[in-house]
């Protein structure tokens, strides 16, 4: 199963900044092992943020997007001691969510 | 006679070595260097590292909960600056990773084959590979907790002990492997690491004779590798300086390894201890 | 006992004339060289000899900064008595090959196919032409080297030289002996003397 | 809206937050498992910008891409975008000389801030574009970054 997330979800004023890191391996499909055969790509297609039942971001990612994925954003609207969740799907069907809760400013 | 004139001549021009474009260069590395440091992924590797810790694996099904780091049985903080150091029950001058090792085997109840088998994650070196992108992600125990432990002595001061003669033994074989040029480039650690102030490509060295350069380089290592996406340890920094000195295999966790390690830390004793890092 | 002692003693033990004016400390000597034996490992090409070292290693190793000048002297000489040109007579080759001959570092590590040339790693320490901006700085740079210098046959056959065997020119170089350790070809370095001197290579743009 | 709304479901999901805004989606409702395939296996900025819904972009002064002129390593670009374009909708990072173009694309929906900072690879010294979705319309900045050679045994 995938790691856990390193999730920050700080008050800034009255926005909340979300820092997060993913572990994964990003694989681009385009390297070689030692053995000289192609390491299947492996990569975040797409991830979710949610708050209180609402997404406040969504993206879609290529292979080109660093290993151990880093993201970082604001929105509007959370509030200290609220929970943010972040949840990844890769191209081969793995998946990870996992929360964090607001700390203040 | 002609030719001596004309080699005086080649000798003496110098030329002027940087002119405004590659101070930006400089700069801008500089600036990219800073950015890198908004987040450094190092810290997944912490967090495995502390679960493993307390992981009960092996023949054994124990944890490592009681290893002895050096400050007694389970204590982790501030343990990894005060290495490498002798150790009474291997009679052995010891770094994080041999440490491990030992504790591994005594605790866990692995051969000392099976705690060693994966020292690195990855490959350990670049692989040879049509691809940009270097490294391969395979795990690595080792580095995890090795990550984690470091993690417990940032921010306290470089300070490995230097009062049994095993110690005092270990600094001074290190240092003569420092200054030791041997293999098909000539080359000795000291061609790189001896003089202040040089690169190779944009790369910074550090004088390791040099105290703030040492208390830097040795303070910043283990290190999240953006080049590799893959966290590195003390020892593959020795392992991987040693295979492009053209050098045979340096052995994980051998005797010469950890005395090359102590020579360092000696030099960056009162630095303060600022990784895992992250760099290029 | 100064550390720095303790390295000359442990050094005296590889084949080294000189050492008999310091006094023996055979145990720690011993126990240095038995500690390498046990630490490192042949892998691929790297293979454990290359950890023995020849005189100028030696002797470099041992006075490492501040090698006296009748020794200086005579590292120089003897390596510039090793020195060969190539049999052809024709020391320039090819700036374009040169220039990639300068960009590649591999060659030699135990991760590196035998079977193919090695590079010339120059540009990991020297500045070399101004388009490259990822240049080292261990070495001189060497932009405009030709420009300067012109391209005559006692400034090719320098150039030549001094890639082949460093140490005849500067004893204890820190620029690897790279014709004299075989890591390039007599062909090799005629297309890196093509890099520093031809007037329509980069070097002298 | 409605032309605007055919032309989205037409594109094949390029751009969500419309689709989802226009009630079409509910977030968390198959949203997440959209991914727009044709848009990933572009090889150039224009058919990048076709396969995001757009017949072509606008450069824009109103979109601001902090990242580094010069990566010590392409592994690891760092680059963040920032929109000043009323109605930002989504942001994508294009990495023009790599094997496929589009590196990501995110939508912004209300409430969020039209920015985004992640990290990229580069497979070599290219143009990096952001490209902005802003009212329906596209825009663009665009920076180049230069990647170098580094290391010792390569």
């Amino acid at each position: 199963m995938a790691d856990p997330m390193r999730i920050r979800a700080n008050m800034t004023g009255d926005k909340v900044e979300v820092k997060v890191l993913m572990a994964h391996e990003m694989e681009t499909g385009l390297r070689k092992d030692a053995q000289g055969k192609i390491i299947p790509a492996h990569f975040i297609r797409n991830v979710t943020v949610t708050h209180s039942g609402k997404t406040v971001l969504s993206a879609q990612w290529g292979t080109s997007v660093s290993r151990n994925p880093f993201l970082h954003f604001r929105f509007k609207g959370g509030k200290p001691g609220e929970k943010v969740t972040i949840a990844w799907l890769d191209n081969q069907g793995e998946k990870r969510a996992d929360e964090a809760v607001i700390a203040g400013g | 006679m002609r030719i001596q004139r004309v080699l005086a001549g080649v000798l003496a021009v110098t030329l002027p070595c940087f002119s405004p474009a590659q101070q930006d260069t400089q700069k801008e590395i500089e600036r990219y260097r800073q950015m890198l440091q908004e987040s450094n992924p190092a810290e997944l590797f912490e967090a495995r590292g502390e679960e493993l810790w307390k992981t009960r694996r092996g023949p054994k099904n124990a944890s490592l909960e009681r290893c002895d780091l050096g400050l007694g049985p389970g204590v982790v903080k501030g343990a990894y600056v005060r290495l490498p150091r002798h150790f009474a029950d291997t009679d052995r001058v010891q770094d994080a990773e041999s440490r491990l090792v030992t504790c591994m085997v005594a605790l866990q109840g692995f051969t000392p084959e099976e705690a060693r088998r994966h020292p690195f994650s990855g490959t350990g070196a670049p692989m040879i590979t049509a691809d940009p992108f270097s490294g391969v992600g395979q795990r690595s125990v080792m580095t995890d907790l090795v990550a984690w432990i470091a993690s417990e002595s940032r921010g306290m001061t470089i300070a490995p002990p230097m009062s049994h003669p095993k110690e005092r033994f270990a600094y001074q074989a290190g240092e003569r492997l420092f200054y030791y040029r041997a293999g098909p480039y000539d080359f000795g650690c000291v061609t790189c690491h001896g003089e202040e102030g040089k690169r190779i490509r944009l790369q910074n060295l550090p004088k390791m004779t040099n105290a703030k350069d040492a208390q830097r380089a040795f303070g910043t290592w283990p290190a999240y590798r953006v080049s590799e996406g893959e966290l590195r340890s003390m020892q593959w920094r020795m392992w991987e300086c040693i295979r492009q000195m053209r050098f045979p295999e340096l052995e994980f966790a051998s005797d010469a390894s950890i005395a090359l390690i102590t020579y360092l830390a000696k030099k960056a004793e009162g630095g303060t201890f600022d990784a895992p890092a992250i760099k290029r | 006992m100064q550390p720095r002692m303790i390295l000359a003693l442990a050094l005296c033990g590889i084949g080294v004339a000189g050492c008999a004016t310091r006094p023996s400390d055979s145990e720690a000597e011993r126990a240095v060289a038995e500690m390498i034996k046990a630490s490192f490992k042949t892998r691929g090409q790297a293979t454990i000899d290359r950890l023995s070292q020849d005189d100028a290693q030696a002797l470099c190793s041992k006075h490492a900064g501040e090698l006296p000048k009748g020794m200086s002297d005579g590292i120089e000489k003897v390596q510039q008595a090793a020195l060969r040109y190539p049999s052809s007579g024709k020391l320039m080759g090819d700036w374009r090959q040169g220039e990639r001959i300068a960009q590649s570092g591999v060659g030699k590590q135990f991760t590196d196919d035998p079977n193919r040339p090695a590079g010339g790693s120059c540009y990991n320490c020297h500045q070399l032409s101004k388009q490259e901006l990822s240049f080292g700085t261990i070495g001189p740079s060497l932009y405009q080297f030709g420009k300067l210098r012109g391209s005559s046959e006692a400034i090719q056959k320098y150039a030549y030289g001094k890639i082949y065997n460093a140490e005849a020119f500067a004893a204890c170089s820190n620029m690897p002996r790279f014709g004299h350790n075989g890591v390039l070809t007599e062909e090799q370095i005629t297309h890196l003397v093509a890099l520093l001197l031809d007037p329509e290579s980069p070097v002298n743009k | 809206m409605d032309a605007k709304r055919r032309e989205v479901l037409k594109t094949g999901g390029g751009v969500l937050a419309l689709a989802a805004a226009a009630g079409i989606l509910k977030p968390g409702e198959g949203l997440a498992q959209e991914w727009n395939k044709a848009a990933f296996d572009t090889k150039s900025v224009a058919d990048t910008v076709k396969a995001l819904g757009g017949s072509g972009s606008s450069p824009s002064g109103a979109i601001e891409i902090t990242a580094p002129d010069i990566a010590e390593n392409g592994a690891v670009v760092p680059v963040a975008v920032e929109s000043k374009l009323p109605r930002t909708q989504a942001i994508a990072i294009l990495i023009e000389k790599n094997p496929n173009t589009l590196s990501a694309e995110f939508e912004i929906p209300a409430g969020t801030d039209p920015f985004v900072s992640t990290r990229v690879k580069m497979a070599e010294t290219s143009n990096v574009y952001a490209l902005v979705i802003a009212d329906g319309k596209y825009f663009h900045a665009v920076k180049e970054i230069k990647v170098t050679i580094g290391g010792c045994g390569g």
